[in-house]
């Protein structure tokens, strides 16, 4: 056992380091360090960045024109960006849809479609979740019924996240109504969002924020050759890509960024004439935190390690959703209640980039009470936390 | 002993309930709320004349009430509609120092009548949640016929934007942190310069600056340099309308989440079938018993000695934080996306449950002062 | 609503702190408090004061030989108990059977048994639970076939309390194998312990103590006449026993003498040179602890008012169960935590009476590590937590 | 970064397992607890020909492991028996200074082949677990030609009744609590008066009273009244071994408990088809994993720099308390009655996991640690 990173890994990790400090704009990680609101724009610079790079398809074989990166050296990848300010990648197109398409598309989407989310000429959106459907994507009832060589597609997706900038919806519908089990029967279709029939009705959230949408969709006309692999086996690739999407769901670069955010403000906080920090009862709180995330951190290396000796992450994945979403939330919760009085005020305005009136309390103070009720999210969208104990339940327990 | 309402109590309970149910959908409370006064004075006006700010005031103050039971049963029944009127700024925090205090009868009067607004600008930066600190000062260099010199900077002073009054606290001994030395202004709101920003669950706050604000004699409340007492007495009301109306949030979000999990399916069987949401709903239907027990015994003690109201009001206002944590979290948690939407109501009551744990002191502070005032009582037995 | 106890409560409340005073042995009341070993006698001792002074059967009716009390007077009377040290009332005559019988004997069960129990003459057990059978009584396998005017009964019954003082046991057999649901086709008999077949074999349990036994019963010849009601219908009868069994069931006077007795420990305990009542983060969990038990003392005190007003004790008995339990458990986990390094040794010979060994650590340090591993059973016996979940789920929620 | 055990610590595991497995069931650890010495001579000289107590010890010193990561497989693994043998009084707490202070190779050769005993008398009555609370002295008069006079009580010494030889904490200078002016002392056990006595879970302690007992030059161990350091990486070394065992035990009370829910049927199903206990069940193993890293966190930190060392090693020992009683806790509950009875083996595993947090400091000692050292790792940094 070697706890340590190889010479290898910490040269990449330097590598890594020493390119953000060069190329990350200070404008922009001071917009992600201080909460602001990101725009269309400000990924697309990142994108960018990480394109000229070579640096942008991280999940991706380099043939492919990916990264080619070991597990190891995505989680460093993840902790050093996250340390700099960076913003994240939007994962649709490339995080989520490439995989797939690397896996089941037929040559000719991959040439058409890989290269266009390399250059960010798409922008894509995820069509799984409906309303009424909620963690159980098998009773999903947007339907496709197959008119000559279209897919005619009627339904309504939902929590479809940044959908407003988005020109392509990957969408699961069901093409069979009569299969023999509720999750056969589901394909898998690339949908053009211009599309006539095609809608996106904002959602603003409990934080008062637009970042998720609903879409909805009416005799919308699909050409039969956007069907990524055969008819009626989306559930299969859905699986794949949701795997997927738990790679990394412990978020412990995030965590980790915010628990020295936490500290920073609870050491200037008053209270009772003295820094928050050293309040008993609030430094505990703060130090099992620090305990779960040190924890954390080695879990989440035992499995990113096991990955790169090609273990498949399994239900330890499910795991470290849950603890992780737990750590998240627990951070906000704390930040929030660092602030006493001061985490009251809200003024959106100041999420504005520009903005340059004087806040109320501490400077970060503007956005940590609705980042606490935006981080209830973590631990229902991407298959709920209780989904996710059934599955360890059932498939690591034997229950 | 006897846990059933007085006949009264009953009544403005069931008028409350009738007001709401009839009057202040979640729709008619969003729309308030986005009023530039953060309320709707024409709601403020009919409640008032429902009588529901003089139950929170006694006989001799103009009031009908004042009891700790008449607050609890009001601010229970209020949270009910998630009201965002100023009950707790004008008719608690405001209107209680100046009804013990006695005169202005009629600024209290108005008052009771929902047609005046007091705010209490007490709390100040670095000053969190204690209930002495107090760094603005108050001369009395009686200069130019005026009493009093006012100069200090208060913060977070809810409905402070709007109200036509403020009763202020400074200090004329002593330092920051000292009980002694403290006292109690009537400052008419115009006299500071205030900044007004709308709270994070709904409802208005503001920054207000007071620069070389005169006042005559009568504008103090009570002795001066004695005001700790009634402070401490405010804070304590405050403290224990806001556990109450916690109770009431956390009835609501208990029962919201019950009605959802009822008739919302999943994997062909309603959420309510699953075990383990069963008993996580028992886990919660529990811990607002306990809850509503602690909101009880703080209620029935508030008008007792010291340091068994302080006691018990604190441990009210903890349980007020912790248990409202939990049924906030996992009301969210069991609905789902659906409760992550502004437009469902069940967001409105849980952030507003969640922030009730930032105004007068949070679980941790009221933990604290529930150990400090037991060893204070088991040192006096 | 008023919080104050009546005159009339307090001068009942007097009443029964003055007769303790005079009444209660010393010795008696240092073993209870010292977590001693109490013997058959010392319960027989008790009984007999609480005789009389006609206080022995605190649920019957006045003219059954009963006190007569309302429930604000059983819980004010168990309040002034716990604090003066007495031993409790052995339950299993008066408090279970007693009530059944009352409810549902013969005129002839009643006359011959009740001033049998009241007398002491007979020392009741308990044949509820089977290996096997846990929290799920239906599910129940002694079997009990009519033979002329007796009953044969086989099978073996497990936890029964103080078994090994009793001379009558009454039990739940299956009279009905084939009833058309499992609860129906249970009888409840009347056994004496003195009948052939009948083994009664002790049970240690994980403290090291023998309180409760397994009770073995094959080819028991029972009379007829020793039924209680009506055949297959003990179920009725059992629900309605546990209903009065889970009366008091929160234990509010043991857990605020357990809490008195927790802070006097932690304020001898010394703690980087001061008590550990003055640790922060003990003192906040005795402090958690206090308000817990405050507030639950309101609670229980609503639910015993509302049964003077003749409501039945509903589901809310089974929060207080479950509440009830956390607290007396919480607290014997703090008391061993106080103990620190102390809470190791382990002298099972002074827990008898007479013992004046030297002991180690503190004089009361002995009992309190092998009461917190004893107090586990709370949660577990009278239906479990989970049941009582159950039961709240289905019959206060309507889940 | 590679966190696959070397093929050493692979064959340790094997043999330790194997050993367990066909030697030493639950039956043969009630047994041995049963002896007088609270343990069975022949078992430990087994296990000590087995190389159990030379993988705790660095070649140096006559072992052939001694890592953090030695430590941690050999008490994970002795845990799957919930073995008595006395490994960590002799192996670790009583070895570990001998080793590090050089000289007396006889001794720990005799140590190492399960032929001798060492006990470590540190903690006194009053001290808790604070690590350099001794009020012992030792004073070097040097009369009738010896160099050392010890005095002083020690409380709670782990097989204390049975060692051969005693590892003694004293003071030649300083205050109670402070870390300047300790000294460590091998003592042949004969020379002090010893009360033994049975633990709750198992295993024997002794009080220890040092009266006058005089001490050749040669006795102590490294430089006198500088031995805090060597405590306190004793204690780490100590801290790492009861946070394995905790581990271990974790594992045996979810093993036995999935396999009780597999097998037990409650209302016509298996209990494991509850959704409750299923959900409780995951959150039990998730916190074992959290757990587990710890200890692998703390074991690879073990021999590194002073603070990292202390803080990753009371993080282990923090959740080992705190996951500890959460495990023990619901095993016995989900297990219902039958966990409640001495026949039943998970009582036994389940009251050691628990009884592990009042060793070498609690569940609360260990935060306060951390949070001490953490804060001297960010003043460092």
């Amino acid at each position: 056992m070697d706890m340590n990173y190889t010479p290898e890994e910490q040269a990449f990790r330097d590598d890594v380091r020493a390119w953000l400090a060069a190329e990350l704009p200070n404008p922009l990680a001071a917009k992600v360090k201080g909460g602001k609101r990101l725009h269309r724009e400000d990924y697309l610079t990142w994108h960018a960045l990480l394109r000229s790079r070579g640096w942008l398809a991280q999940h991706w074989p380099v043939e492919q024109g990916g990264a080619g990166w070991t597990p190891i050296e995505k989680h460093l990848f993840e902790e050093e960006c996250v340390a700099a300010g960076a913003p994240r990648v939007i994962p649709f197109g490339l995080n989520m849809l490439g995989p797939v398409l690397i896996a089941f598309g037929s040559d000719t989407h991959k040439a058409h479609y890989l290269p266009r989310i390399l250059s960010d000429e798409d922008w894509w959106a995820q069509g799984y979740s409906e309303p009424g459907a909620g963690s159980d994507l098998a009773s999903l009832r947007t339907s496709a019924v197959r008119d000559g060589d279209h897919y005619i597609v009627n339904g309504q997706k939902t929590w479809t996240t940044l959908g407003h900038f988005a020109n392509k919806l990957f969408c699961l519908c069901r093409t069979d109504p009569n299969a023999a089990k509720p999750q056969e029967g589901i394909s898998f279709l690339l949908i053009d969002m211009d599309s006539p029939g095609v809608e996106v009705r904002p959602i603003i959230t409990l934080d008062g924020e637009h970042e998720v949408n609903e879409v909805w969709l009416t005799d919308v006309r699909v050409p039969a050759d956007n069907l990524v692999g055969e008819e009626n086996k989306g559930w299969t690739y859905a699986k794949y890509l949701l795997t997927y999407e738990r790679t990394g769901i412990a978020g412990v670069g995030y965590s980790k960024n915010a628990l020295g955010h936490l500290k920073r403000v609870a050491a200037a906080q008053s209270h009772n004439g003295a820094p928050l920090s050293q309040d008993p009862l609030f430094a505990a709180r703060m130090a099992k935190l620090e305990i779960d995330l040190l924890a954390m951190e080695m879990f989440n290396l035992r499995v990113v390690a096991a990955a790169g000796e090609g273990k498949a992450p399994g239900p330890e994945s499910s795991l470290l959703k849950i603890k992780g979403t737990q750590v998240r939330q627990e951070t906000t919760h704390l930040l929030r209640r660092a602030l006493g009085p001061y985490a009251m005020p809200f003024l959106p305005e100041q999420f504005d980039e520009g903005w340059n009136g004087e806040p109320v309390g501490p400077d970060d103070a503007g956005p940590i009470a609705t980042q606490y009720f935006n981080m209830r999210k973590v631990s229902i969208y991407g298959g709920s936390n209780e989904i996710q104990r059934n599955i360890v339940s059932k498939h690591m327990l034997g229950l | 002993m006897d846990f059933t309402l007085s006949e009264e109590r009953r009544m403005l309970l069931e008028t409350t309930d009738r007001y709401i149910r009839d009057r202040y959908p979640i729709e008619t409370r969003q729309a308030n709320v986005q009023r530039e006064e953060g309320f709707n004075r024409d709601t403020w006006k009919e409640l008032a004349d429902l009588g529901l700010v003089g139950a929170l005031l006694p006989p001799e103050a103009g009031g009908f009430g004042g009891a700790g039971e008449d607050l609890a049963v009001v601010f229970e029944a209020l949270a009910r509609g998630a009201v965002v009127e100023p009950f707790l700024a004008s008719g608690v925090l405001g209107a209680w120092p100046l009804a013990r205090a006695g005169g202005h009868t009629s600024v209290l009067e108005q008052v009771i009548a929902g047609e005046a607004l007091i705010a209490f600008a007490h709390g100040e930066p670095q000053g969190r949640y204690g209930p002495s600190y107090v760094a603005a000062t108050a001369a009395s260099n009686g200069e130019g016929g005026w009493s009093w010199t006012i100069n200090g900077r208060k913060t977070v002073v809810l409905n402070g934007d709007t109200a036509d009054w403020l009763i202020v606290s400074a200090r004329v001994s002593g330092h920051t942190d000292e009980e002694e030395g403290l006292s109690l202004f009537l400052v008419p709101a115009g006299m500071a310069e205030r900044r007004g920003y709308d709270s994070v669950e709904g409802g208005r706050a503001a920054e207000v600056i007071l620069s070389d604000v005169r006042l005559p004699a009568e504008n103090l409340l009570g002795e001066s340099g004695a005001a700790y007492p009634l402070i401490e007495e405010t804070l304590a009301r405050g403290a224990l309308a806001l556990s109450a109306e916690a109770l009431g949030l956390m009835e609501v979000c208990k029962d919201m989440t019950l009605e959802y999990l009822k008739t919302r399916k999943q994997f062909g069987r309603p959420l309510g079938a699953f075990q383990a949401l069963q008993h996580r709903m028992v886990d919660m239907a529990l811990e607002i018993e306990q809850a509503r027990s602690s909101v009880m015994l703080a209620a029935g003690r508030l008008e007792g000695e010291r340091i068994e109201r302080e006691r018990t009001v604190s441990a009210a206002k903890h349980l007020a934080g912790r248990v409202g944590r939990l049924v906030a979290e996992e009301a969210i948690q069991l609905h789902g996306g659906v409760a992550m939407t502004w437009e469902y109501a069940l967001a409105h009551f849980a952030k507003r449950l969640v922030m009730i744990d930032h105004l007068l002191g949070d679980e941790d502070h009221h933990l604290q002062r529930f150990m400090a005032f037991s060893r204070m009582q088991e040192a006096s037995s």
